[in-house]
Order: structure tokens, then sequence, then C-alpha cells
């Protein structure tokens, strides 16, 4: 059965989301457990061909027994082996951990809102697994829908968010599509590894580039790189906390490891890298996205709102570790990937513990949350300092490559923007620390007793911690076991020509 | 020399960490506090028995995780880490004490999660100690840098948070800043993060990046508190005297200037700071911090700002003494880690207790007081006096290795700054003593009886004043300690 | 023949334009229903005529057809719009 | 903004036009995109499928893949608009608003009020309700019927002729669509109710994705209908005709419930009562 | 002359799909009704289906339904003979999509009308802000 | 009166009772248009068609016939397909004066909009529809609306246009469905 | 191929693009948003995509004007640009 | 035959092009749909009858079920036609758009 396992992956919950969606007419508590069984599922498999990728470098999958180019190939290799693993895992984590705030956010939706999470998980990994440049369009687009829908069920002014995001999303995805159809005139194939095949001997052509750019600026919308980054901070901030706590960690990250795949697959390094000056000005433009993300975070005044500009300066790190074009470089862009994905589902996830428990997340309401929730705000200190980049959370490494790569091929900007968005990020959870720590118990000091801190402790239910504790932990496991991850996959990940 | 693997010095760094669930779990505050002991003495027996290899030469490793390609997450102990180690774990115990009367007595509130940051801190103190390298040396200075946060804090009124943001803006600040691309550099440079006897980027990185990486390092471990960095620690003051003991005495500060030295010596080597003449530089500054920082100190009311200020003063000492270069200076460096650290936490144990008794943190109102609190006072007395640096107080033993290695080093000048701190030492020590045993109060402010702070407060301080005469006479295992280290520094001279 | 369906097809293309005139610049909404209408039932006929410059009208004739059966159903959703909304400019405020 | 946006898509769409240069020529036969993979599908579809409409053999079977998410995308596009936009909690009006269909009399029913027996006589209506257009009512009878019989030529015969699942599809979807407009939406809820198109949608994307399955259970690849082969009794080539017929099928219902639900949700906004 | 006739007539297919795609375009950046944007976005998508059915389109070729029987019999199939049917697989996928997007944005309009009363960008801020 | 017109208003239309009749005659008028549309005479083209014929049946019988409206039809359309002639003469004159019209340079003068107002004597919804859509296919005149007891409202584009109404037509409609 | 056909109707397609973003009148805008979808259509199958063509004619014609049309029934027609 | 495609050709796009002439032309929206609504349907019947004239001529089934399905366009659309042209003139009236008369020119 294993060598099935590609298709699993995608189909077992593809399958599984219409299963929901008819079990929800039955009894909404089989729901979350069809989707508990096929993310499972989902992960094994993910981890299965993970390991397969360690033994045999490369499994390929043929749809319908028709081989690529002419059918569907879905190729797992060193990239997305791991980048896999980590999806899966996080679809899976933040399953359990959200549980009990979808009972109480979607009482009557939870069929469709654990349909549509599958569904997302599902557009996901298809993304990061498959091997055909139409059919990533299509997942992307699955895992977009589903990603409006379920932003849009939010609170406040989320609908007029999602609707944003579905106009910048169609556009990105839309531009995607023509990049893909432009690769298509140049070399008439569909399948990314014929076309870095056939790409070679057209490199001169105009088509090309053109193709080049225009996917470039698809994906950088999709992925909310800086002047495209305005429908993010809205959609994040409004969007219902289990929905976020998937959106956020997948998306982006998925888009700039699609960046990552386009460029060093299909385009070949050999043609993402031929300019110096294309390459240092996409890390110029990564610069920008550090700095203003780092600077907007600045003058937020609620948790969400915080964390989507914080995730904009991180795609930043990931863009322009991936454009310094070098292996250190590039390795931290891969890295910061699985980090920044764990370090975000880490964080969104608090923030929707907080919101499970206080009615909002501006920060007026996060006063005492760490006499009120300690294990979650503890948690939430461990990502924090992940984000920051302490070690040994996972952060601190992936940051770690990218700095060097940034000094290996001397863009000190880059370096200095990491730097400085590393001492805003201090200044950003530090201040979120403190009221979280001070604000409530300015008199306590004198007054203060045994018997109150028992009064006050409200953490989220059990449920929701453990998955919380395990991503916590997971950082800085992650972090830890950073060289093994490296050695073992992302190494071979990199194409050999990129020194 | 001799390596031996062991996992000793890793369960030295863990035995704190392990005790914080078990601190948090126990609800009576009894039993939390035994646990605190336990850890304690755990820390120090697990410390104290490898003491022996050390003396003998040998040094012991631990690879915690292997994290980049060819850096690892590494513990090594050594006789420098040692040391340190030593002092410190052996303070956390009398500290320990200490807290118990401290916080019980003025009721602080949370003191489990003080507890649990205490051990916090002291773990990634020992960390610190017995780093094998640049990376695992960041890595416990900055979880020092944030177990110490909540410890700064602990009143969670407003001065605690805006002393709480310089202690950050400082400290985190500057180790993401200056450390960390310094770091980055030298890995980018070298492949390596390993620290040597005789440092290993010699050769490699071009000497005028040596400046800017030694000024990055020298300033970016702002712990150490060298002149312009230096004012996150009086605002930090704002702590539960406990911690300004033990961590802005001992562990916080020390650190700091531990990663300076352990930097310059581990990774420059005094060779290439010779050569590249980059020890004037620190020299200059230190002793810029030294007089500036007791001239400061004398105008200070608040009992633990002067406190503070001398400390910055003194911790500069110890960077004198590591760049002066010559094997006497550093070993008086090293020995005044230790002295230091004796004399200091007396001192700031007895302010606390005067605190605990009286509620006094000024000076100026501790006219008269020595009648009041006869035993404390004295303490003090031996505490300054160890400070100051006259026998029979330890403090006299490295100052004087000091003094030895400005001779050696020729370097006059250091000297005659050494002198004159001492002279302004005692300058703002001594009034103290004379206001509180000599002159009686205008109002009968105390009244004439004994009240001391309680057992649990005095007994600690009473312990460490012993043991800063007792290190007078008897300085043997931080001397050898501190002179295998000199020796290893200075062999390949 | 062919060249005389092409020319039939170019013909009707450029009457087509005509429809779209009264579509675009139609003083109300229902002119332009009118319109597209027109346009609609020309769609069908050019559909077979396309077919036929193919060849393969027997391929063609099945979008004719379906065109045929839903064109209306567009007509029909908007005047039903009027139906409930009876007001042809202005918008009634929402209950 | 006007006068920017305008510059913008102008200077963009220069870009774009100056792209062009290189293209080959419009309907050039001998460009890469005609001579690389696509011969394959024309040269080889019949011996590979038997099935004349080549459009239809890679929609299905070379890349039926990307059709089977093509239906999830349909599918998710269902469930996204009833998650949004429906209203499972009916809001209590103060009235109900009842029609005898005889006399054609409304009658206001205050609430508490006792209502009336649900017998055929009355039918509820909301404040919107017109009066009946004969005209368009009986035209919708008749029409309806052979738009569905259009709809399922379409997509049996998507082998032969343009056409398949999607379409057939579709045009079965407005053929709903159609009764919900010239009828009112009420009497194309009792027709067609809610449950009845989920579990339509469910149905279509089960028939596909179960397909696929199905063909992993029977020893092949995912969607590789030439394992059905063993099943349907007949040889490979004819099996993946018929694997193209079953899986378009379950497209067409899919497609056919999922416009049917959109319409719902969008025209009703989501209340289920009233629409156009 | 009749190069620049060969050009235009090869060419503008290209550039009708540009302008069309750039009207689009505009409609998204400059309209401040959701709905027309979500027009403007519907044209954009089907913009990009017109410019990958202009690159099946093959010159002297028929449709891509192989006929049979008509002739009499198989005959060998050329695939000069036949449009390129590559495309129109993709782009039909494509229309599902825009379909499908086009019923989630017209929903998420719905909301946002029942939310704010207005359809207006501009009018809604106002309302955000005046909150 | 016409109660059995009005039944179709009912959305609850008596599903359950519908005799087999009508669902017979949809299956079979619905699998000859299959036969035409299909072309394909082979075993599995053939079963298909009888499957989808079978569904649609089932699905709207009850739209395309009702069993009142089943009786004689074989009649009915016989005399339907006989009045298609006569229609499609009387649609061809009617198109030849409008087209005139429309040509006509001055077009304005000729022509008077107004709307026609009567009442229809024909009764089921299946004549009036016939009735109605004849009125709107000859051009002229448009039905504005019709109520379901035959009042019409007819919009005419010019005199001659309106005159004959209903006249001739609803005789022969009427004849048609026998009324 | 039909170029001549084609570049008329392509022109109509723009006009008619056009035509449904200015107007001032969602309701007309989602009609002529109708006619362009059918002439989008007719050049499809003016190119030979005979299956594009008849999604576009089914869906064009079939649902998504009325989806447009039943979104601004439940909205409003009004609109500023 | 072919003259009589020919001649069946001309006549649509005569009606087709009366239809579209008369849209132009015609005063008010309900006169319009006079030549909209059913020149444009006699102008599509003429089209297709030319249209399955001339695909019946080279006689087979299966140009004959062609030719057929073709007229069975006509029928749908001679159904559908008048509905929707009926439809419009409903909404106009709903709409209380006034219909153009000659009284009002006069006045």
């Amino acid at each position: 059965m294993s060598q099935h396992f590609p298709a699993f992956i995608i189909v077992i919950p593809l399958i599984a989301a219409f299963f929901i969606f008819t079990a929800g007419w039955l009894k909404r508590t089989y729901c979350f457990y069809i989707a508990a069984v096929a993310l499972a599922i989902s992960l094994f498999s993910s981890f299965g061909l993970l390991l397969q990728v360690l033994q045999n470098k490369v499994v390929v999958y043929h749809f319908g027994g028709w081989s690529p180019p002419w059918g569907i190939a879905y190729r797992v290799d060193y990239l997305n082996g791991i980048v896999l693993v980590v999806s899966a895992a996080i679809a899976f984590l933040n399953l359990i951990a959200t549980k009990k705030s979808v009972e109480k956010e979607f009482i009557e939706r939870v069929g469709p809102f654990y349909a549509l999470y599958v569904l997302f998980v599902t557009g996901t990994m298809g993304i990061v697994v498959t091997g055909d440049a139409f059919n990533l369009y299509v997942l992307l687009e699955i895992a977009s829908l589903t990603g409006y829908a379920l932003i849009g069920m939010g609170t406040e002014h989320a609908a007029l968010a999602s609707l944003n995001y579905v106009f910048m999303g169609t556009i990105g995805a839309s531009f995607y599509l023509l990049g893909i159809g432009y690769l298509y005139i140049a070399t008439g194939s569909l399948n990314m590894f014929d076309i870095a095949s056939i790409l070679p001997n057209i490199f001169q052509s105009n088509v090309v580039l053109f193709a080049f750019v225009i996917c470039l600026t698809g994906l950088f919308i999709k992925m909310a790189l800086f002047p495209m980054h305005t429908w993010l901070p809205n959609a994040y901030t409004y969007s219902p906390s289990p929905a976020i706590s998937l959106i956020a960690p997948l998306t982006t990250k998925v888009m700039v490891y699609v960046m990552i795949r386009i460029l060093l697959s299909v385009f070949t390094p050999s043609f993402s890298f031929k300019s110096m000056a294309v390459n240092t000005s996409f890390v110029w433009l990564a610069v920008i996205a550090i700095v203003v993300g780092s600077i907007l975070a600045l003058s937020q005044q609620s948790l969400k709102r915080m964390l989507s500009y914080v995730m904009i300066a991180e795609i930043g790190y990931m863009v322009g570790g991936f454009w310094l074009a070098n292996r250190a470089g590039i390795t931290g862009a891969i890295l910061h990937i699985i980090n920044d994905a764990a370090m975000t589902l880490c964080v969104f996830l608090v923030a929707g513990n907080i919101l499970y428990r206080v009615p909002g997340d501006s920060f007026d309401n996060l006063k005492g949350l760490f006499r009120k929730m300690p294990f979650s705000m503890g948690a939430f200190v461990v990502g924090a300092l992940s984000i920051i980049g302490v070690p040994p959370t996972c952060g601190f490494f992936s940051k770690w490559y990218l700095i060097t790569g940034g000094i290996a091929a001397g863009h000190y900007g880059f370096v200095a923007a990491l730097l400085f968005s590393s001492l805003v990020n201090v200044v950003l959870f530090f201040r979120i620390f403190e009221i979280g720590y001070f604000e409530p118990f300015g008199d306590l000091h004198i007054s203060g007793s045994m018997d109150e801190e028992e009064k006050t402790f409200d953490d989220a239910p059990l449920g929701m911690l453990v998955p919380l504790m395990i991503v916590a932990a997971g950082l800085i496991a992650l972090g830890i076991y950073t060289d093994t991850l490296v050695t073992k996959v992302i190494q071979f990940a990199i194409p050999g020509g990129i020194s | 020399m001799e390596t031996i693997v062991s996992i000793r010095p890793f369960l030295a760094v863990l035995v704190s960490i392990l005790a914080v669930p078990l601190i948090v779990s126990t609800r009576r505050t009894n039993f939390r506090e035994g646990w605190t002991f336990f850890a304690a003495f755990a820390k120090f027996s697990i410390i104290a028995s490898m003491t022996p290899v050390i003396l003998d030469g040998v040094e012991i490793e631990y690879t915690i995780a292997q994290v980049l390609p060819s850096v690892a997450i590494k513990l090594k102990v050594d006789a420098f880490g040692m040391l340190f180690a030593l002092v410190s774990s052996f303070l956390w115990i009398v500290t320990s004490a200490y807290s118990i009367g401290y916080m019980r007595r003025l009721k602080e509130h949370s003191q489990t999660r003080y507890f649990c940051y205490f051990a916090l801190s002291l773990s990634a103190t020992i960390g610190v100690a017995f780093s094998a390298n640049l990376l695992t040396l960041y890595l416990f200075y900055e979880m020092l840098s944030f177990a110490t946060y909540p410890l700064v804090t602990h009143h969670q009124d407003m001065e605690g948070r805006s002393s709480g943001r310089k202690y950050l803006l400082f400290i985190v600040g500057s180790s993401i800043g200056l450390v960390l691309p310094a770091m980055l550099f030298i890995y980018h440079m070298t492949g390596t993060l390993e620290f040597t006897q005789q440092g290993f980027i010699a050769g490699i990185v071009p000497p005028k990046l040596i400046w800017i990486l030694v000024l990055l390092f020298v300033f970016g471990f702002a712990k150490a508190a060298v002149m312009p960095f230096h004012s996150w620690l009086p605002a930090a003051m704002v702590a539960p005297t406990p911690v300004s003991a033990l961590l802005h005495a001992v562990a916080v500060v020390k650190v700091g200037v531990f990663c300076i030295l352990r930097v310059l010596t581990g990774v420059f080597g005094t060779q290439l700071l010779f050569s590249s003449q980059m020890d004037t530089v620190v020299l200059y500054l230190a002793s810029f911090t030294i007089i500036a920082a007791s001239l400061v100190a004398l105008s200070q009311d608040s009992l633990k700002s002067r406190l503070a200020y001398s400390t910055i003063g003194q911790l500069s000492y110890i960077i004198l003494g590591a760049a002066l270069l010559s094997p006497k200076g550093m070993i008086g460096g090293m020995m005044h880690i230790a002295m230091h650290a004796f004399g200091k936490i007396t001192l700031f144990f007895c302010a606390g207790a005067i605190f605990v008794a009286t509620g006094t943190k000024n000076i100026s109102q501790m006219v008269g007081i020595g009648k009041r609190m006869p035993v404390t006072l004295s303490c003090f007395f031996i505490g300054s006096l160890s400070v100051i640096g006259i026998p029979p107080g330890g403090g006299f033993i490295s100052k004087w290795y000091l003094i030895l290695g400005t001779l050696e080093a020729d370097q006059r000048f250091m000297l005659f700054i050494l002198l004159s701190s001492s002279l302004l030492n005692a300058a703002y020590f001594l009034p103290i003593i004379y206001k509180a045993f000599f002159c009686t109060p205008e109002e009968s402010l105390f009244e004439n009886k004994i009240d001391e702070a309680p057992p649990w407060c005095l007994v600690p301080l009473t312990i460490t004043a012993i043991c800063s005469i007792f290190l007078f006479f008897y300085p043997e295992p931080f001397f050898s300690l501190a002179k295998i280290v000199s020796v290893g520094i200075f062999s390949g001279q | 023949m062919d060249n005389l369906f092409l020319y039939f097809g170019i013909f009707l293309s450029l009457i087509m334009g005509l429809s779209l005139y009264r579509a675009l610049f139609g003083p109300t909404v229902l002119d332009r229903m009118v319109g597209v209408n027109a346009i609609g039932s020309k769609t069908t006929a050019l559909l077979v005529v396309i077919g036929l410059l193919y060849h393969r009208v027997n391929m063609f004739v099945d979008i004719a057809l379906a065109y045929a059966m839903l064109n209306f159903i567009a007509v029909l959703a908007s005047s039903r719009y009027f139906q409930k909304k009876k007001n042809l400019h202005e918008e009634i405020g929402r209950k | 903004m006007k006068w920017f946006g305008f510059i913008a898509v102008f200077l963009c769409g220069s870009l774009f036009i100056y792209g062009t240069v290189e293209f080959p020529g419009w309907g050039d036969p001998l460009s890469p995109t005609s001579t690389h993979v696509s011969p394959y599908y024309i040269e080889k579809t019949m011996e590979d499928t038997s099935v004349p409409n080549i459009v239809t053999a890679v929609l299905a079977d070379y890349r039926g893949y990307d059709t089977m998410f093509e239906t999830a995308v349909i599918f998710s596009a269902g469930i996204a608009c009833l998650f949004l936009l429906r209203q499972m909690k009916r809001k209590k009006t103060d009235f109900r608003l009842y029609r005898h269909t005889a006399t054609g009399i409304t009658f206001r029913i205050e609430k508490g009020g006792k209502l009336p027996p649900t017998a055929k006589e009355f039918e509820r209506i909301d404040g919107l309700w017109t009066p009946y257009d004969l005209i368009i009512k009986t035209t919708g009878r008749f029409i309806i019927p052979f738009i569905q019989i259009f709809a399922l030529y379409v997509i049996a015969h998507g082998h032969h002729s343009p056409g398949g699942g999607f379409q057939g599809g579709v045009i079965l979807g407005a053929s709903f669509v159609l009764f919900a407009i010239s009828h009112d939406l009420r009497s194309a809820l009792n027709r067609m109710s809610e449950k009845l198109t989920a579990f339509f949608y469910t149905l279509g994307v089960y028939i596909y994705a179960g397909t696929g399955a199905l063909c992993i259970l029977l020893g092949a690849n995912f969607l590789d209908y030439s394992a059905l082969a063993t099943i349907l009794f007949v040889d490979p080539v004819t099996a993946r005709s018929h694997g193209i017929l079953i899986v378009e099928i379950g497209v067409g219902i899919a497609v056919m419930a999922v416009m049917v639900i959109l319409y719902y949700n969008l025209v009703s906004a989501g209340k289920f009562d009233e629409g156009l | 002359m009749v190069d620049l006739l060969t050009i235009i007539i090869s060419k503008y297919n290209y550039w009708g799909y540009i302008v069309l795609m750039m009207i689009g375009l505009y409609a998204m950046i400059v309209k401040k009704n959701l709905v027309k944007k979500i027009i403007g976005m519907s044209i954009f998508q089907t913009a990009i289906i017109f410019f990958y059915v202009s690159i099946g389109m093959k010159k002297n070729a028929t449709i891509p339904i192989i006929s049979h029987g008509h002739d009499g019999g198989e005959h060998a199939v050329h695939a000069v003979d036949f449009i390129n049917p590559l495309p129109h697989v993709l782009m039909l996928t494509a229309i599902v999509v825009s379909v499908a997007t086009l019923g989630v944005a017209l929903a998420l309009a719905i909301k946002v009308y029942q939310q704010y009363n207005s359809l207006e960008e501009d009018e809604i801020d106002s309302q955000i802000k005046v909150k | 009166m016409g109660s059995s017109a009005l039944k179709h208003n009912s959305p609850k239309s008596p599903r359950q009772t519908r005799s087999i009749a009508p669902f017979l005659l949809t299956f079979f008028i619905l699998f000859g248009i299959w036969l035409l549309l299909s072309g394909r005479f082979d075993g599995l083209h053939i079963s298909l068609g009888v499957i989808s014929c079978l569904i649609v049946a089932f699905l709207s019988s009850d739209l395309l016939f009702t069993s009142s409206e089943t009786k004689g039809m074989t009649v009915t359309w016989l005399r339907f397909l006989r009045y298609i002639p006569w229609l499609l003469h009387q649609v061809f004159l009617a198109n030849i004066h409008v087209l005139y019209l429309t040509f006509h340079p001055r077009m304005m003068d000729l022509i008077d909009p107004e709307i026609i107002r009567f009442r229809s004597k024909l009764k089921s919804n299946i004549s009036l529809l016939t009735f109605a859509n004849s009125i709107t296919l000859t051009p002229g005149t448009i039905t504005v609306y019709v109520s379901v007891y035959g009042d019409f409202q007819v919009h005419a584009i010019d005199k001659p246009s309106g005159r004959p109404l209903p006249g001739e037509m609803e005789e022969r409609v009427g004849r048609i469905f026998s009324e | 191929m039909i170029w001549q056909l084609d570049l008329i109707i392509l022109t109509f397609v723009i006009f008619c693009g056009i035509g449904a973003i200015t107007i001032k009148d969602l309701l007309g805008a989602a009609i002529l948003f109708g006619a362009y979808s059918f002439m989008m259509s007719l050049l499809w199958a003016i190119m030979g995509a005979v299956d594009v063509s008849f999604t576009e004619a089914s869906v064009g014609a079939g649902v998504s004007t009325v989806f447009f049309v039943s979104a601004v029934f439940r909205t409003t027609r009004r609109t500023k640009d | 035959m072919n003259i009589i495609v020919i001649i069946f050709l001309v006549l649509g796009l005569i009606f087709f092009t009366g239809g579209s002439v008369g849209i132009i032309r015609f005063p008010d929206f309900y006169s319009r749909l006079h030549p909209a609504g059913k020149l444009d349907t006699t102008g599509l019947l003429m089209t297709m009858l030319a249209a399955a004239l001339y695909t019946i001529q080279d006689f087979s089934t299966e140009s004959l079920l062609t030719g057929l399905k073709i007229m069975l366009i006509v029928v749908f659309v001679f159904i559908t036609g008048p509905t929707a042209t009926h439809a419009i003139v409903d909404a106009g009236i709903r709409a209380g758009l006034r219909p153009w008369t000659k009284k009002e020119k006069a006045d």
C-alpha cells in the first residue's frame, strides 16, 4: 500500500471532507472524528513518504497510470517531503487543538466548517506535493476558496476583509495561471520537470522572462510580500480563531514553498539566479517588507493584527533568504518555512485560546493573562522567543542561516533588516508580556495573597492546551534537531549548482 | 589537555530546570522551598564533584545537540567556568535561604514564580559557565536575560515595568543587535565557534574587523555593564533584594563579565588582542567605567543604587584584569569574580535585611542603625572591607593580584586607576559604617534595642561574610583554578 | 458556399453590434435587457454558422441548442427582479 | 485614483503587449504548444480510451486528477456559500403571511395566532411575493423537462460531442434554477430540498473520488480506469471509456447540485424563504 | 503593409486578451463598488481563459473531436488536423474555478451588504472608522 | 371556476397521487427527443437514454403533464400541428409588416403604440399560453399580462396590428384544445 | 480559424467589458456581463474550443448572470461608479 | 438547393437587420420589443432553415438528425422567445415604465 502514499495524502482527506459534510447532517460530533482520522492518515502517509524519500531520493506517483508529461504526476523529493510532513502535522495538531473553540464558535456549522477545513488541508498539501504546474493552480484555488470561506465567517469586518482577500487572491492565482500559460506557450508542457528540461534551450526568450515575472508577481501577491500585503492583516485579524491558526501557518508559507519550487525546479537556478541585479532587487524588496512589516506591527493595538504584520515581515525573511541565491540563504528560507509555520501555529493557537476565554484580542483585553492563563501564555512566550530568534527555539536557527546567507552574499542590508526585525519583535512581544504581566496587578504587591491566584486561574480547556504544549515543545525540538533536518533533508533539496 | 565526556555538566545545568515543575506543582510553601533547596544542593554537589577533576587539569565535555554544521550546543567544563560555577552555585544555596526569610517576611506575592525563575536563571548561569562555544554561550546568555526579566519586574508596578523595559532594551537589544551579528560574522569567516585556549580567529579575520568585533562583544554583553551600557543595572535594583543580591551581584553581571573574558580569550586570544592593540582600548574602557561608576556611587543615597554603581565599577576590575594580558592580572581578574561575589552579596543581603527590618532604603536614614542591627551592620562592614580591598576581606587578594598584573604588564596608569578607585570605594562605603555605628540619630528614629531581621535573613548574610573573610585566608580552590586558567591562556606566550 | 457563410457571419456579427449599442447605451435597464436578448438570439445563429464554417455543425448544434434553452433564464431572472422590486431607477430602502 | 489606476493599468498593459512580441503567431501549427505534448493526446486518444472527444478524454482521464479537484472546487464553493450565508437559526418574525391559493386572499397571522393547517390550499408567502405570471410559469413547466433531458444527453454524450459532466450539470442545475425563477423558491425547495441537494453534491464527488479509490483497490494507480476492466467485464480501453462516463456523471451530479445550492443561497441571502 | 497585417492578424488576439485583462484589473483597482469589483474579477479571469484558448488555436485545423464514420472507417489521426485540446481542458477547469469564485465572492458581497447596508467601499470604510 | 387550472399554482402539487399515464407519456416524448439528440443507436447509449428519460420523467412528469391534461392528448397534438402552419403564415405576414415599419423613413408617424385589454374565452393554462405566445410571436403585438382567468393586456405597436385581436387566432387556439 | 469574425466579436467583447464596468447601475452591469459572457462563448467557438464554448454558454447564460442578478436582488442596484 | 439556402440566409439576414435597426430606431422600450422580440425569432427561423437544408444536402442519418436538431433550436426559440419578450414587458409594466404613445407626443 505504501506506493499509494502520495495519493493517500490528498485523497483521503478529500474523501473525508465529503463524508464530514454528510455526517454533519446526522450528528455533529462525528465531523471532528472523521476529520481527525483523515488527517492522521494523511500525516502518517506523509511521514511514510518522507521516509521513502530518505531512502530512495524521489518518489513519483502517476495518476491514472499516465506518465508525465501527459498525465499528472506527483513527485515527492526532499524539498516537499519535509514541507509536507510539517503541513500535515500542523493541520492535525490544529484540528485537535481547536476542537473546543470550533464547537463554541460554529455551533450550527460544525459540519461545513470541518469539511472546509479538511478541503483546505487537501489543497495545501496538494500544492506541496504536486509536480504539475496546472494542477498546482487548481489546488491553489481549492485552498484559497476554502480559505476565503473560513475567513469570511469571522468577527467584525471579516466579510469585507475576506472579500478583499478574494480579489487579491484571485489576481494572484490568475497571474500565476497566466505565468504558467506563458511557460506553456514557450514549452508546450505543464509538467514542472518536463518544462525544466525544455527551458534551457530557450532561456533568452522574452516569453520565458515574462513567464518568470508574471509567475512571481502572482506568487508574491498570494504570499503577501510587502507591496501586495494589503489583504493579509484584515483577513487574519477578523477571521475566526480556529481557522486562522490553520490558514496563517500554511497559506503564505506554502506559497513561499511554491516560489522556491517554481524557481528551483521549473526555471532552474541557472535562469532564476542569472542576473545578480534581479536577485539583489528582490532581496531589497524583502528588506523593505521586513522593515515595513515590523514598523507597522509596532503601531497595532490588537494581538492578531500585530501577529499578521509580524508575518508580513517573516515572509520577507523567506523571500529575501531565497533570493540571496546561496546555499545558506536558501537553506535558511526552507528552514524558515518549516519553523515559521510551526511558530505561527503556536502564537495563533495561543491567540485562539485567549479569544476562547477573553472577549477580544485587543491589547486592553490581555491584561493579567499571565495569571489567568499561565500555560497558554507560557506557550506564547516560547512562540514569541522563537519569532524573536532566541536559541534554542527553532526561529533562531533559521535566522542564523538567513543571516549567514546574507553575510556570504555580502548583502548587509538584509542582515541589518533581520536584526532590526528581531529587535522590533522583542519590543512587540515584550509589550504584550508586559500587558499580560503587569496590568491588573499594580497594587497586588501590597494586598496580594495566594488565594487570589487560585481564583483568577482560568486557562483554556485541557484539550486545547495539550496540543499547544506539544507545539511549543516542538518549537524547541525543531531548534535542537535543526542540524539533522539540514544535513539529512534540506541540503539535498537545494540543487548542487548553488554554493 | 585531557578531555573526558561526561553528562555531569549537563546535569548541573539541568537540575534546576527540572526543579521548576516540582516547584510549580507543589502547593505547600514549605515543600516548594524545600525543592529549591534540594535543587541548589544538588547543583552545588554536582559541580563540586567535578572540581577535583578540573583541578587535575582535565576538561569535561558534553554535547547536548548538534544544531548547526560544526556547531553544537555543547558544554565544556574548564577551570574558568568551574570557578564561576562554584561561586554561583554555592551562593544560590545561601540566597535561597535568604529569599525565604526576605520574601516571607515581606509577604511578597507570586513566590512560586519567583522561585521558578530563580532556578531557571541559575541553570542559565551554569550553562554560560560551562559553554563550550559561542553559540551555547549566547543561548544561555539569552536564556538568562529572559529568565531574570520576571524577577526584575517582580513587583509588577509601574516602576518595575519601566525598569524591566530598560533592562530588556539594554540586555536583549545589545545581545541581538551586537553580539549576534558579531557571532554570525565569526561563524561566516571561520566556520566554527568553538572556544579554544588561544582563540581561533587569528589570521582568518582581517585586523580591521578585529576592532569592530571586540567592541561589539564588549558592549554587546551588556550584562557586564561597561559604561555606556550600564544604566540597566541601577534600574534593575527595583527587584527584590535577593534578586539584586544573587543576580546583580553575582549571576547576571558576572555572566556578562565572564562572557567578555571568555570571548576575549577563547575567541580572540591574548596574542591577537595584543597584536591588534585592542587590549589598550578595553583597558581604557574599563578604567573609565571604574572611575566614573565610583564617582556616581558617591552621590547615591539609595543603598541599593550605591551598591549597584559599586558593582559596575568592580565588574570592570575584572575586565581590566583580563585586558592587562598578563598572567597575574588574569589571576586577579578571575579571583575578583569570586571575591567580589562574596563581598557584594553580603552587602546586598545586608541592605535587604535592613529593608526587611526597618523598611528603610536610603543611606541618609540609616544613622545609628548599627546599634539596632549590630550583626547585620558588622557583616556589612566585612563586606565593604572585601570590596574595598582591605585585609582581612577576600577582595584584598584579588586586588593584590590585579596590581601585580598592572606592574607585570607595565601599565602604570592602570595602577593609578586601581588605587584611586579603591580610595573611592572606601569613600563611599566607610561613611555608611561610620554613620551606622558612631552617629546617634537626631530623632530617636530607632529605639535603642536590638531588632534584627529574621534568622532566615540573618544567617545567610553571616555565612557569606564569614566566607568572605575565610577566603582571605584560604583562597586555595579559586586560586588554583584561576592559575590553571592563566597558565592555559598564557602558556603559548 | 463557405465564403457565403463567412460573409453572412460577419454581417450578422456587425448587426449584433447594433444590438450591442442598445445594450450599452440603452437609457434604462430594460432596454439593455432587450439588447442582450437580441444579442442572445444572434449568438445562437452565429454558433450554427460557425459550425457550418468548420464543417462540423453537428458538434456546434448542441451548443446552440443549449443556448436557445438557457438564454432566457437570464432575461427571466432580470425581469423577475422588477416584479419583486417595483421600481426602475431608485432603490427602496431595505426593510 | 482613477487616473492613477488608468495609468498603472495602461503601463502594465503596454508591458504585456511588449511581452507578446516573441509569441508564436496566433494559430501557428508549429508552435511548441502544438508540437510537444498535445500531439500525443490527439493521436493516441482513440487507441488509449476509444473516446473521440479528445477534450473529454484528456479532461477525465489523462488529466482526470485535475478534474477531480475541479469538482472539489465546485464542492467547496457550495459548502463555502452555505457556510457563509446560510442562516441556520431562523429569526422569528412577528407575523407570517399565508395565501389561500384558490381565492388569492392573503392572511396575515400575528405571532401566537393559530397557523393554518398545512393543507395544500394554503401556502406560505412573504412580503416580496408577487402574483404568479401565467405565461412564464407555464413555459417554465413545459421547457424544464426538455432542458433536463438535454442536460442528461450532454452528460452522456460527452464522449462524442462537446459537453460532458460539467456542462450537463450546469444545464441541469439551470433547469432547477429556472423552476425556482418561474415558480418560486418555496416550490423549488419542495421539489429539490436543501438536504437533497447537499446529498447530491456529496454524491457527485463521492462517485468521482470513489472511482479513483476503487482503482487503487483493484491494484492500479489512483484514477487508472483500466483497472475497472475486471469488474465491468470489458477490455481495458473500453473500461477507460466507461470510467470516463462514470466520473462525468459524478461531475454532473455535483455541479448540478452546487449550482442549485448556490442559487438558493444567493437569491434568498441564506434564508431559504423567498427568492426571485 | 502586408507584413503589418500579418503581424496584426497573428497577434491581435493576444492584444485582445491584454486589453480585457486590463479592463478587469482596472475595475478591481479603481472601482469602489464591490459588485463592480467582482465583475472586474470575472472579466480578468475570462481574459486569462481567452489567452489560453488563443494558445490552443491552430490554423487550418478542426475542433478536437475526432470524427468517425463520417468519411467511412477509421483513418489515421494527424495532430496537425486538430486544434490543441490541452488548453481547452485546462480552461474548463479554470471556468469552473471562476464560477466557484464568483459564487463565493457574491455570497461575501451579500454578507457585507447585510452588515453595512452598502456596497461602496468608501462608505463602508467611513462606517468602520466611525465605530 | 377554474379550479383545475389553479391546481398547479399550489407548490405542493400532489406528487404521490399522480397516475402512470403522464409518466409514460412524458417518458416517450422525452425518449423521442433523446433519440433525436443522440443519434447513436448502440446498446450503451440507448440504455443510457432509457435511464435518463426515466430520471427526468420521474423528476418532471408532473410539470409537463398533469393528469387532467392527458386526456385526448393525441388529437390535441394533431390539431396543434395543423395550427402551426397557419401561425407561421401569420407570423410571416406580421413580420413583414414590422419590417416595413422598421425601415420606413417616417416610422414615427406610422406607429401608434397602445395597450389593448380584452377578456379571452380560453380557460386552460396551456391554451392561454399558446394564445399568449402566438400573440407575442405575431409582430406588432405583445402580450403584457395574462391573468389565470384570461384577462389579456396586449401592447400593440400600431392600430392595424392590434385590431384583429382576439379574433380568429383565439378561435383557432380554442379549437385546438377543444374549448 | 475565422479571424474576421474573431476580430469583430473581440471588439464587441471589449466594448461589452468596458460597458459592464462603467455602467452606473448594477443590474445593468450584470446584464451586460451576461452579454459579455455570450460573446466570449462565441469567441471560443470561433477558435474551435467547443467544449469551452459550451461551458461558457451554459455557465454564462444559465447561471452566472442569474447569480449576479440574485446578488443584486439581495443587495442593491445603486453604485457610484 | 444552394439557391434555396442562399435565399433563406438572405431572408434571415433581412429579418435580423430589421430587428437590430428596429431596436435602435423605435422610440421607447415597448415598441423596441416588437422588432427585437420577433424579427429576431423569425430571422433565426430563416437562418436555421438554411443551415438545416445545407446540412442535409449530403444525406445521411447523421446529417438528417443534425438538421432536425437545428430545427429543434427553432422550436425552443419559438417557445422561449415570446416568453422572454413577455417577461421583459411585464418587468417594464411593473417597473412603472409608461408606454410611449402618440398622444403624449402630441401633448
